[in-house]
């Protein structure tokens, strides 16, 4: 829970912060991301985060009080339908963190929200409780079945988009998660949105590490910054059998050399 | 007693210290939101080649110890795009622009420096060498001095106006030194340095180098003392050449090194990544840095740790 | 399961996979008070001249981002003392030893290797070819190819016993590879790399470069992925040459980077100064992370970031 | 004051502790050293720092019950004396640190012992009242005259000397101080013993970056590691106006490049 009253006023579901890590003269120089969980107005923006490497590590040690050094809000939110139609959230371990916010905003729009929660198994489920406060329906699937339904999201995917006659699915987690999300959706004549997770240097659009293989309305693909232009893209556009290489049309391509 | 912090690279006078590292603030639109870009030295943008280019494939980054490795591989829209697009902002916002220029050969950099050399609102121009020249075997142009030379006096040749050439040399070499006279005698007006140190993490899980591009350049603090090594190396060797000195600067502190060993202004390149407002900060901590000892004009620091 | 970490570096074999690093580690008494040197790979002592030898001026050492300059200047009591107190110790207490040597031109090579080779207790060689030739205006050996080769094939000469030569490259050159291979022709067994990076660091109270000695050598984990990068570039050139990796190495996980990237044993330098007790840590940690990836001998492990 | 049971016991009066600073993946590898001020045999040793770069003020930063990674004793203590002499400790700004431990031992042996204490300005002066608690005359001297005798320790050195008719002197400071408090020593036949402080990389011996111009038994200058070797050394042994250069008469001397 980090307290950042002007940034909270303006943050949207989808955004991320950036946090730097290991204090100055530390040996870390890059910001790490994180999708915001919550924001209170005036007040404080949250997330929700897993201990992974040296980074994550080092925040969990922090105490409150300290003080963290963030930017935010960065990233593009995910476009929310005019309408009051239905929806479907689809969330993997800690991409659950944005969909709190995402539902209640759908809510808000009239829309009926259904949240699917997936994990590897019962400890790595985030927001489980808060879910069911915002949304009509929470479908809770584990890869072991400690907890819900064994299984992946997308094994019930189908039936939340059938019962909510669902016009958009909202999805946050791991690639090869998102890329099915994405073709079950399309299967279903429903647009997702897909929050990646590349690994961003700057976070802020000038570096061109983040990039992935999107096609644009021009029918062109790109390799296109998913800090600035997504994290949040429309699962249709996004090339998911090619992320991690340039696919032979892509604009430019083929590579050579140079850093 | 505030420090005069006005420089220049040759013929382009730089209304403050600092300017971006290409490659490290695209084309300077992103960093808008962090400061004004009129009071930066200048903004060098990304090296731009003919041809519009996807890069290397992703990863393309890896955080090391007080550093990082990165392999964009020069991914950017083609120069046609370049101009109308981002060259265009700069100018109509004022901002005193550095275009950094990349080649496959030799003739691409001619075309590119012929290409510009009318277009207006151009400061000046840093010819990237520190890429594969792909007609010897994918040999660093900034690694040989003959190839270095090559580039810089085709470019010398189309570049028929007065703002200054600047190379952007590698640290990759048995002897700078070597490679600043080659281009020195190319005609080139200054230097840039250095270019990142070619490194390599592996990914010990996939068991295969992290990188897309297997390799990549190492960037950052760590590798400061090769920078300011180089930096007080070249202008011992020439000290009436402008140099452009970059490589982990994080603090005034660490720029005032750079200055004291010769560099005339200074580049913010991957410090920018975790602190968008550094090429800022650091023009003030460098104001402050001078003031405690004593100097009313940068450039009177510059190259004061010789002798 | 228990991981063996066993391996060798050509005809010597090790008992562990990790080692000191030349200079980091004196003549290995001072260590013995944190663990067992027999324990360790070896004891590769601090290079060695033929007379004795005061080294650079103080101050001579920066710390610098992730990683820390020095200009000691091959500080030493000379070959005699050397082996009549520093390896007389090490062979009483049975600790696996690489000698390292230095000389300000090629005879004095040849000469050390003379009066070592009859010697007991010397697993192997390791030839700092990282020093100046005084004899050609003090360029580093490991900077030129003949030079290199020259100092290599003056020792195979006069080394008439079947413990393995080691030359110690330096990373300041354009290319390693050429080197290596210059060295491999002149009948090396293996090779130590990585040396220091040429850099400096500048006081800016005195306005002068920080070392005595103006410039000093680069170490820690700021050059772990130059390193690894030329590790990994040398062995893909030369898949049978032994590699004894250095650079950098802090974890266990730094060290399988070398492993997976070629060398058959690790070197640990600047990360003793922190933690004395690092190169059995290490050791450990080795261990663990081969065990966690399913590796049952070290060797298998040689190279595996390959392919 | 760091918990350090079983360090403490083996504690004499020079010892130091070689204190990493900056946390596991910071960027400063090098541990800071610092005079040992005092030892509590099973409990714990104390260090007076300043805040001076970034790794001291990382320390300061630290909070009581933070866990701190050392190395100690370290280094050759202070050589004491066989009969109960006269001693004079002269001390420079933060060099106190372990004259009061030194104090204390002498007490112990019956030696008469003053204390002189100097500083730039009062701010900079460390261990006032504990001196005046276990020394027989504690004289305070400052640059600007704020505490005690405008002017430097060594100005009030001679008459200490005199006053307990002192056969050893001992020295703790910034190396002009040393080196003044040495030649006086001299001049009144009293033995002097010298804490250098020499940047260190290891502090252990191995690496050879702490080196001064010291001359042997032998009567020839030798380079000497002062974390081994010292940091006390006598007076009369260290070549004071050669410290930062290589003597041409130091063996192994002049130097040709390598590092
Ligand atoms: C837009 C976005 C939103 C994210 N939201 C969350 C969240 O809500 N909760 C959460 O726990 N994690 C989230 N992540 C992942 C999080 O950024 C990484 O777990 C974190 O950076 C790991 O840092 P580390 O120092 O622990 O790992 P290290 O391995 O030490 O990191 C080394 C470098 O790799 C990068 N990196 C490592 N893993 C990842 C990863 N999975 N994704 C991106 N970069 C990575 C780091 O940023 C750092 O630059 C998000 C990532 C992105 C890009
Ligand atoms: C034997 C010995 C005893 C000491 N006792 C004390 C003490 O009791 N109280 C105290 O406040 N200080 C003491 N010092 C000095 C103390 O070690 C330095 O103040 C401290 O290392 C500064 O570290 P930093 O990170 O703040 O400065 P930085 O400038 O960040 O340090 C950078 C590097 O330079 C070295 N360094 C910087 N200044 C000194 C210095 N004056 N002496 C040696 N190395 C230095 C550091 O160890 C580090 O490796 C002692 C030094 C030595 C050698
Ligand atoms: C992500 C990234 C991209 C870069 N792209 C370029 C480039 O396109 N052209 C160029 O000349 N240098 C490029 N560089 C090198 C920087 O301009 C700079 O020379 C180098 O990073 C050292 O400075 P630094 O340590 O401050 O980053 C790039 C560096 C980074 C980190
Ligand atoms: C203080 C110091 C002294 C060194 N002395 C030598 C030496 O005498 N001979 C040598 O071949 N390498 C010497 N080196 C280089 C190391 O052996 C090693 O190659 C280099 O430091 C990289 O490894 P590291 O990062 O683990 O320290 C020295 C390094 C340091 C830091
Ligand atoms: S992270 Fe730098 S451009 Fe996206
Ligand atoms: S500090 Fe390393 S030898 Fe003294």
């Amino acid at each position: 829970k980090l307290e950042a009253p002007e940034i909270a006023a303006s943050v949207e579901p989808g955004h991320f912060v950036a946090v730097a890590v290991g204090g100055v003269g530390g040996g870390m120089l890059l910001r790490r991301a994180f999708s915001i969980h919550r924001a209170t107005p005036n007040e404080s923006i949250e997330v929700i985060f897993a201990s992974h490497g040296q980074g994550t590590q080092w925040l969990v040690q922090q105490k409150p009080g300290d003080v963290i050094d963030i930017v935010a809000p960065l990233g593009k939110p995910f476009a929310l339908p005019r309408q009051p139609v239905g929806c479907v959230l689809v969330a993997g371990g800690y991409g659950s963190a944005p969909m709190m916010m995402l539902a209640s905003e759908l809510k808000k729009r009239g829309c009926q929200v259904e949240i699917i929660l997936g994990a590897a198994t019962e400890s790595k489920l985030f927001g489980v409780l808060e879910s069911k406060a915002v949304a009509d329906v929470v479908t809770v699937t584990t890869d072991d079945g400690s907890s819900g339904v064994r299984g992946l999201v997308t094994d019930v995917l189908p039936d939340a988009i059938k019962r909510t006659n669902a016009k958009a699915v909202y999805a946050c987690g791991p690639m090869p998660m998102l890329k099915a999300v994405a073709s079950v959706s399309k299967e279903h004549d429903a647009y997702s949105q897909c929050a990646v997770e590349e690994s961003m240097a700057c976070g802020i659009g000038v570096c061109m590490t983040c990039v992935l293989p999107v096609i644009g309305d021009d029918g062109v693909t790109r390799m296109v910054r998913s800090c600035v232009e997504g994290p949040v893209f429309r699962g249709d556009r996004v090339r998911w059998d090619d992320v991690d290489t340039i696919p032979s049309d892509t604009l430019g391509a083929p590579v050579v050399g140079g850093h | 007693m505030s420090v005069d912090l006005t420089t220049s690279l040759g013929s382009l006078s730089l209304s403050g210290p600092t300017a971006t590292a290409s490659g490290c603030a695209a084309a300077g639109k992103e960093l808008a939101q962090f400061g004004d870009l009129r009071t930066l030295g200048a903004v060098v943008t990304k090296s731009i080649m003919k041809n519009a280019r996807s890069g290397r494939a992703t990863p393309r980054m890896a955080e090391t110890p007080s550093g990082m490795l990165n392999s964009i591989g020069l991914q950017g829209p083609g120069i046609e795009s370049f101009l109308e697009k981002d060259l265009a902002w700069l100018r109509e916002n004022n901002v005193t622009t550095i275009v950094s220029i990349a080649g496959n050969n030799v003739d691409e950099f001619g075309e590119l420096a012929r290409i510009l050399k009318d277009v207006p609102g151009i400061g000046g121009l840093e010819v990237n060498i520190s890429c594969p020249n792909v007609e010897s075997r994918g040999q660093v142009f900034a690694c040989n001095p003959y190839s270095a030379a090559e580039v810089i006096s085709t470019v010398r040749q189309e570049w028929t106006n007065e703002s200054p050439i600047l190379a952007k040399l590698s640290p990759d070499v048995t002897d700078i030194v070597e490679i600043a006279s080659s281009v020195v005698e190319a005609g080139v007006d200054g230097v840039s340095m250095i270019n990142t140190l070619l490194g390599m993490v592996i990914d010990l899980d996939k068991m295969k180098p992290m990188l897309g591009g297997r390799t990549g350049g190492l960037s950052g603090p760590a590798i400061r003392p090769v920078a300011v090594r180089a930096v007080y190396q070249v202008h011992a060797a020439f000290p009436h050449l402008p140099i452009l000195g970059m490589g982990g600067i994080r603090t005034g502190h660490d720029a005032l090194e750079f200055i004291a060993a010769g560099a005339s202004a200074v580049s913010i390149g991957t410090v920018v990544f975790g602190d968008p407002s550094a090429p800022w900060r650091i023009a003030n901590e460098l104001g402050q840095e001078l003031a405690t000892r004593g100097y009313e004009k940068l450039t009177d620091a510059i190259g004061a740790a010789h002798v």
